[in-house]
């Protein structure tokens, strides 16, 4: 049983998907999704029992390891687990199994390729969640890169090359501010000790000058903010969605938006508390939050193509993520924690949609859809469930997130998250017209009358999803509860090296200072 | 006293026929102007106390290459009726511009060592060593002591060349 | 099943004297509907599935048949046609028993749970927590079921009506391709409904709020292949969600100032504010902007007419009966924080007086009989947000349990009416409009049953004497005229600068107008469908006759409950109204001293904040007055209005002069919404899409940036000219640089 | 002894026109000789200094003899090479080599 408590668990989750995609490589294309939906199957059974494992009394990090990769530079392979890290991981290998499921007809050349680029993927993303030493992190975070790059350039749409290389240029365009600033990081800590190390921990401990801070906080947030994506620098988004194969696309909106909020929760706001708790800082996010919650739920409704819709619909949910985070208390950080599994759950939900309804009418845009219900009934079901899901209805995850996301940022901007509530009419003003577009209304093609339902792999794909999606939004406790020691210690990282120079927080309602303290235990 | 002005009689030799080299638009012209600069190096030399490398001076560079350089001239037969290959005189101000900011720099930089270098006092370095080892000795000792790794080198190097150079030039039959 | 309920009935009767009250499986109350939603759920799923495989079968040997997909077109109402086999499939005949069955238990289970109420003084709400459904920090929100008089008394209406309606549509939809997907939908909607009334705090009301709000948009857009039904579903939806958007801002405010959600915190430490400050006030505004947005006020009624499109059942129960009166339960619920902010009461009493004389005006010119019941609801609506405004919790909740009787009996009945002119139409294949009441005319002698039960609800909404809707509308309208004369605690308060009585009284004027504005449509509506010739046309006339007992009987019940409605708060004190006292049921004023522990919380800030009121005499000319207006209303109808002169829709045009257009055409309002809300919208988010996102976003990064970096290659490029002298030149400018640097070192 | 300064002006001055000689002339052959004369220069400078420096000086002189004549040599076959092929030595004939 002492698996589950060393570090083998993790280094076995981020190292099996990699030696999934050799074997899968070596033999014949046939057999590809087989090795594929094995390893994910695998991956899906072994990481599962994490969550009873972890103990959610204690906020240090568990499954530590810290093996010596290149000594001499103080490069050491160091994963860990903790509670914001968790459910990332356990998000990851639920959908891979699943995407492999859902590319089971869909991807037809180059089967082999495509899913040992799926897998190394999977090694990416999965080793981004657990490194704790900043080199492995880069490392990793920029392995993610190359096969996504490859599944939305070979197997992508129409101009897919283009969607790929601008997804590529803005991450890594994102990732090299990000590696300045780990490299003066490291710089600063050996001037400073003496000896080099990559070590998050050792990073955590040293000491910045508030303009030091403030610059390497820019340099990390803007890599994070292209990725979660944050309202100026999400055009690549749409683009790579529309153009990515449904795998592509659910990874990329289950996962790796994902790595872009988690990136601010575990490096941006930990190691730079000051920068990210100043006035100026936290203002400009909420802003560029709401903005992107409003103004990208409004493009949304306009876009004929269903998967930009959709994409721009993930923009809006991070927006509020982004506001979750920089609320900078316990309610808004565990709601913009809900919401990126709840999100990571009903997005991937709709993109598999999407997907099976490519496969059978071949087009993402709406005008080729119509009254489809009146032929496909269970796709129509769970087309509308999975859009109430997205809208964030009570009972379903969505509504758990944004209600303590809103909570949260009432507390600190009451005007903004007074704006951001309306998101809430914005969000049914783009999903409806949508669904309706595509599920109710005559059915006018011909050739729609005649698609089959889902089969049974397809339900299958699905169920587990609405099962989630359900459980987040009715008893969310167990998953609260394993958040709160880490979100409770990284708050009061913050709270304690908020610089003295800035006069305490926004002015929050005056009555309700006494019950803050409280809060702030 | 003497060979000062001697010296400078030869500098002045070297300067006008380099000059003549470039600016000749025959190149045979400008290949006996050549000579005749590596003549005025040559007598430099030994003004300067380097006997030997101003023999080989003479020997090598203008025995040797420029005689090369004629022999391929005539093969090619562009003694006559040559056009004037000078570039645009856009680009014949940016060569002067660019020769004499060139030079100023070097002046510069090479004005300042004089002084240092006589401060380090060895000026008669060279000297004991001639007199110990002759005026070849002194030259050859080195080269075959401390040099000798690069003295290998440099005698690859030009059998490389003979053979590139019979590879390059052969007609392929 | 029905003894076993009696016994635990008397069990409980001889516990409640005990003193002690336990409620009797008040989770399960909530779960049966539930359970009902699943199994009719998998009734509907097995429907589709068995609908598609024969679909593939048969199209399989044709080619696809033209008539097989439309089935879900709400013109083929039969069942039949689609089902070759001439037997009705299981999963047809199940939903019949399922839906109505569960709704009867949870009923019983309600009824049982009200003896045992009866017998004892509860004072403090019973709370039942179940799980601990979001514990983050200081924000404790529990998964709860509070239980007292006034959510026993929402869920017995939900319950009882429901049931009732649930029986009327078995006969009603049970040809109906989607049958069980609708007595699904059906039970969920209950489900949600038992959840907001019995919710122990904002947020599990909030789960009801926006549930409701869902299956209302199932509901409407049941007929999904009918754009016009999917498009009223859609501005359901969303016009709900404005108004959740304003509970929601409640909900925030009342966590960050009072720092819980759940019903008895709040209401404890509402004190803690200050009188009529700008928290409270904001708070209960934001509140009522919810109760707006999903009771049909001004200016978010626009939803209600349209989502006449869905089947009448559900204009019955859900827009008639439950939902709708969901704002007023929230008003009642949170009176402790309405009668701390005096100003934004009076903007509820103000807003629901203007919304029922505005949707009065409007229901004179409609020619869709459910139309014209939309607008009543709206209209009575706002008879009861008046109420609730002013302060009188009680009269608001009587007139909201009464006009879930007259009105789900009107729209059942309208329901009756339309069924069996569909069943003549669908006889000869005519497709005529069977909503219209032009196409109607003389039908009493054709429906006799429909027709006596519709007759005895027109009465109660018009408010005649022993109706239901006499006592419940005049003790409102009393209500107006004592306050405007200074006796009611609010009438002290003052909005926009004008005193409180000023207002009532005003808002006294406004109801009268709208209650004789009433009568007139229903007569209207009465004379129009039911006396005078027969305008369906000759060949549909031998095809109408009743409909079957499973839609008379809830009728039947509806009316009786309509008659006996207003005994059950009949006030000794006021004149004319104590006439009827000895028949009072469960002794004077039943209702009020029911739900006095509920509204315990606004006496006492009234008590504490308002100066004291002497006695308040209730005088006896505002009750003579209700009974005048109210006859007034039919006798105008029936002498005006001259039902044999009315021609089909093709003889009599929509409207005659300027007026009626104005009315038919609902002031315009809609239009107005289109030009100033939806247009500008959907045109800011073209704009947003096409000039920031393409535009300057894209265009900034591709243009400049992208063809930037391609522009500065190539001309770059142009300096390899391939000439040893350029890069001989290039060298020497390097060298020059380096000497340059050292030089300047 | 001789005035250092002016044998490094000399090769500097030899240097430079050199170098102009290289940028302006066309002719594959002169373009040649321009560098044979900026080597002299180099040489002669290390001569120059070699009484200060000491005598590697002078080694290191040889070595660039030996270059230049294996690079003279080199050359001009390629410009044999090329002759033949383009019937002229002018350099414009070389500029296959570029983006």
């Amino acid at each position: 049983m002492d698996f589950y408590r060393s570090h083998w668990v993790l280094t076995f989750l981020v190292f099996a998907p990699l030696i999934g995609a050799v074997v899968a490589l070596v033999l014949p294309a046939a057999r590809a999704r087989w090795v594929a939906l094995w390893t994910g199957v695998i991956e899906l059974l072994v990481a599962t029992p994490l969550f009873w494992t972890f103990e959610p009394v204690g906020a240090a990090m568990q499954n530590e390891v810290a093996l010596p990769w290149i000594p001499n530079w103080g490069i050491y392979y160091r994963l860990g687990l903790d509670g914001i890290s968790l459910f990332m991981v356990l998000l990851t290998a639920l959908l891979l199994p699943l995407m492999v499921l859902g590319s089971w007809t869909y991807i037809k050349d180059r089967e082999r390729v495509f899913y040992a680029m799926l897998l190394a993927l999977t090694t990416g993303v999965m080793g981004v969640f657990v490194a704790l030493d900043m080199f492995l992190f880069y490392v990793f975070w920029e392995m993610m890169l190359i096969p996504m790059y490859f599944l939305i350039g070979v197997w992508g749409g129409k101009d897919r090359i283009y969607a790929a290389v601008k997804f590529f240029l803005y991450t890594a365009a994102g990732s090299l501010l990000m590696l300045v600033g780990i490299l003066y990081l490291f710089s600063r800590y050996q001037a400073l000790t003496g000896e080099s190390s990559f070590a998050y921990g050792d990073f955590l401990s040293l000491p910045l000058t508030s303009g030091e801070q403030a610059w390497l906080f820019a340099a990390f947030a803007i890599a994070f903010a292209i990725k979660v994506p944050v309202f100026p620098l999400h055009t690549w988004l749409p683009a790579a969605h529309v153009q990515a194969p449904t795998a592509g696309s659910v990874i990329l909106a289950g996962v790796l938006l994902k790595m872009g909020t988690y990136g601010f929760l575990r490096f941006a706001l930990p190691l730079f508390p000051g920068a990210a708790s100043a006035d100026t800082t936290v203002l400009l996010f909420m802003v560029l939050g709401l903005i992107g919650i409003i103004y990208t739920a409004m493009v949304a409704a306009v876009q004929p193509n269903a998967k930009r819709l959709v994409a721009y619909t993930s923009v809006a949910h991070l927006g509020f993520a982004v506001l979750g985070i920089f609320a900078l208390n316990v309610q808004g950080i565990q709601g913009a924690l809900i919401l990126m599994i709840a999100h990571g759950v009903s997005t991937p939900m709709l993109f598999f949609l999407l997907g099976m309804l490519y496969e059978r009418t071949h087009s993402y845009e709406i005008e080729d859809f119509g009254g489809l219900a009146a032929s496909i009934p269970i796709f129509a079901l769970m087309l509308v469930f999975a859009a109430l899901a997205s809208i964030g209805l009570p009972g379903t995850g969505g509504f758990v997130s944004e209600f303590l996301v809103l909570i949260g940022t009432f507390r600190v901007q009451p005007w903004i998250a007074f704006i951001a509530a309306s998101g809430v009419i914005f969000a049914a003003f783009y999903m409806l017209p949508m669904v309706q577009r595509t599920v109710f209304n005559s059915l006018t093609r011909p050739a729609n009358r005649a698609i089959p339902d889902l089969c049974g792999r397809e339900i299958a794909l699905l169920v587990p999803l609405v099962a989630i999606i359900l459980w987040l939004g009715i008893y969310p406790r167990p998953i609260l509860e394993r958040m709160e020691p880490s979100v409770g210690r990284l708050i009061e990282r913050v709270e304690t090296s908020r610089f003295v120079s800035t006069p305490g927080e926004a002015v929050v309602a005056s009555s309700a200072s006494s019950s803050d303290e409280g809060i702030r235990e | 006293m003497l060979s000062q002005i001697l010296f400078y009689f030869f500098a002045g030799v070297a300067i006008v026929s380099a000059l003549m080299t470039v600016t000749r638009r025959n190149p045979v012209a400008s290949a006996l102007w050549l000579v005749g600069t590596f003549f005025a190096l040559a007598a430099i030399y030994t003004l300067l106390g380097a006997f030997f490398i101003g023999i080989i001076q003479i020997l090598v560079y203008a025995g040797a290459i420029m005689v090369l350089f004629l022999f391929v001239i005539m093969l090619l037969n562009l003694g006559n009726d040559f056009e004037p290959d000078f570039r645009g005189t856009v680009w014949k101000v940016m060569a002067a511009g660019s020769a004499l900011v060139l030079l100023a720099l070097l002046v510069r930089v090479v004005g300042g060592t004089e002084s240092l270098l006589v401060a380090t006092g060895g000026v008669d370095l060279v000297a004991a060593q001639v007199a110990e080892y002759g005026v070849v000795g002194a030259i050859g000792v080195p080269m075959f002591l401390d040099y000798v790794v690069p003295l290998q080198v440099t005698g690859l190097l030009l059998l490389v060349a003979v053979v590139g150079a019979v590879v390059l030039a052969k007609r392929d039959v | 099943m029905i003894l076993r309920v009696q016994q635990t009935a008397e069990t409980v009767v001889a516990e409640a004297q005990a003193g002690a009250f336990e409620p009797i499986l008040l989770g399960l109350i909530v779960l049966l509907p539930l359970i009902g939603f699943a199994i009719n759920g998998v009734a509907a799923i097995l429907a589709a599935r068995t609908a598609e495989r024969r679909r593939w079968s048969s199209s399989s040997h044709h080619g696809g048949s033209e008539g097989e997909a439309d089935e879900y077109s709400n013109e083929t109402h039969s069942v039949m046609d689609a089902e070759p086999t001439g037997v009705v499939p299981w999963t047809h005949r199940l939903p019949s028993l399922v839906a109505p069955g569960v709704m009867l238990l949870a009923f019983a289970l309600a009824v049982a749970n009200l003896f045992g109420m009866m017998g004892v003084e509860l004072e403090e709400p019973i709370v039942r927590t179940y799980w601990s459904w979001i514990p983050v920090g200081e924000l404790q929100v529990e998964a709860a079921l509070q239980l007292d008089q006034l959510s026993l008394l929402m869920t017995l209406v939900v319950t009882g009506v429901g049931a009732l309606i649930h029986l009327f549509s078995v006969g009603y939809m049970s040809h109906d391709p989607g049958y069980p997907r609708y007595m699904a939908y059906l039970n969920l909607f209950v489900f949600f409904m038992l959840v907001l009334v019995l919710g122990a705090s904002f947020p599990v009301m909030f789960v009801g709020w926006e549930g409701v709000g869902l299956c209302s948009y199932l509901l409407i857009g049941f007929w999904f292949s009918e754009k016009a039904n999917a498009d009223a579903g859609k501005k359901a939806f969303i016009v709900n969600r404005i108004g959740d958007f304003g509970f929601l801002i409640a909900m925030l405010l009342i966590f960050v100032d009072l720092g819980a959600l759940g019903y008895v915190e709040v209401f404890e430490r509402a004190p803690q504010l200050d009188y009529a400050g700008p928290v409270v006030t904001a708070i209960c505004l934001f509140l009522f902007l919810g109760a707006v947005g999903k009771s049909a006020q001004i200016p978010l009624y626009v939803w209600l007419p349209d989502a006449m499109a869905g089947p009448t059942p559900v204009s019955a129960l859900i827009h008639a009966a439950t939902m709708v009166t969901a704002g007023v339960y929230l008003v009642v619920r949170a009176s402790t924080l309405f009668a701390m902010a005096p100003a934004a009461s009076l903007l509820v009493a103000l807003v629901g007086a203007v919304t029922a004389l505005f949707a009065a005006t409007i229901g004179l010119k409609q020619w869709d009989i459910k139309k014209v019941l939309a607008y009543s609801t709206i209209s009575q609506l706002g008879f009861m947000f008046a109420a609730v405004g002013m302060g009188a919790y009680v009269a608001g909740v009587f007139h909201l349990m009464t006009h879930a009787f007259f009105k789900a009996c009107l729209f059942l009945g309208s329901g009756a009416v339309i069924h069996a002119l569909h069943e003549a139409m669908h006889a000869t294949h005519s497709h005529a409009d069977a909503q219209d009441m032009r196409n109607m005319g003389g039908l009493r002698r054709y429906l006799p049953i429909t027709f006596a039960t519709m007759a005895i609800a027109t009465l109660a909404i018009a408010g005649v004497a022993p109706f239901a809707g006499f006592f419940s509308k005049d003790e409102i309208v009393g209500a107006a005229w004592i306050g405007s004369a200074g006796e009611l605690p609010l009438s002290q308060a003052s909005l926009f600068g004008v005193g409180g009585g000023t207002w009532m009284g005003m808002i006294a004027i406004l109801l009268s107008i709208a209650a004789f504005l009433t009568a007139f449509y229903m007569g209207r509506l009465m004379l129009y469908t039911f006396f005078g010739p027969n305008r369906t046309g000759e060949a549909e006339r031998q095809h109408l006759h009743e409909v079957g007992w499973t839609m008379s009987v809830p009728l039947i019940v509806l009316a009786v409950m309509s008659t006996i409605g207003g005994f059950f708060n009949v006030d000794s004190l006021v004149p004319i109204v104590n006439l009827f006292s000895p028949f009072a049921f469960g002794g004077d004023a039943a209702l009020h001293n029911w739900l006095h522990p509920v509204i315990i919380g606004a006496e006492e800030v009234w008590a504490s904040n308002t100066a004291a009121i002497p006695e308040v005499h209730h005088a006896s000319w505002p009750i003579l007055l209700a009974i005048l207006v109210g006859v007034a209303g039919l006798v105008l109808a029936a002498v005006v209005l001259k039902p044999q002169l009315l021609g089909t829709p093709e003889e009599t045009p929509a409207y005659e002069g300027n007026l009626e257009k104005v009315l038919y055409n609902k002031w315009y309002v809609d239009e107005l919404y289109q030009r100033i809300v939806v247009r500008p919208v959907w045109g800011l988010s073209r704009a947003f899409y096409s000039v920031v996102d393409r535009g300057t976003i894209d265009g900034i990064i591709d243009g400049v940036l992208g063809r930037g970096a391609m522009l500065l290659g190539l001309s770059a490029g142009r300096v390899q000219t391939g000439q040893v002298n350029t890069y001989a030149f290039i060298i020497i400018v390097g060298v020059i640089v380096v000497l340059g640097s050292i030089v300047v070192m | 002894m001789l005035p250092l300064n002016a044998a490094l002006f000399l090769s500097a001055i030899l240097f430079a026109i050199g170098t102009a000689g290289v940028v302006v002339r066309r002719n594959a052959i002169i373009l040649f000789m321009c560098i044979e004369l900026m080597l002299n220069a180099a040489n002669l400078a290390f001569v120059a200094l070699s009484p200060y420096a000491g005598i590697d000086g002078q080694v290191i002189v040889f070595f660039v003899i030996a270059v230049a004549a294996a690079e003279a040599a080199v050359g001009l076959a390629i410009i044999i090479a090329v002759f033949r092929h383009a019937e002229s030595v002018d350099i414009r004939n070389f500029s296959l080599l570029r983006w």
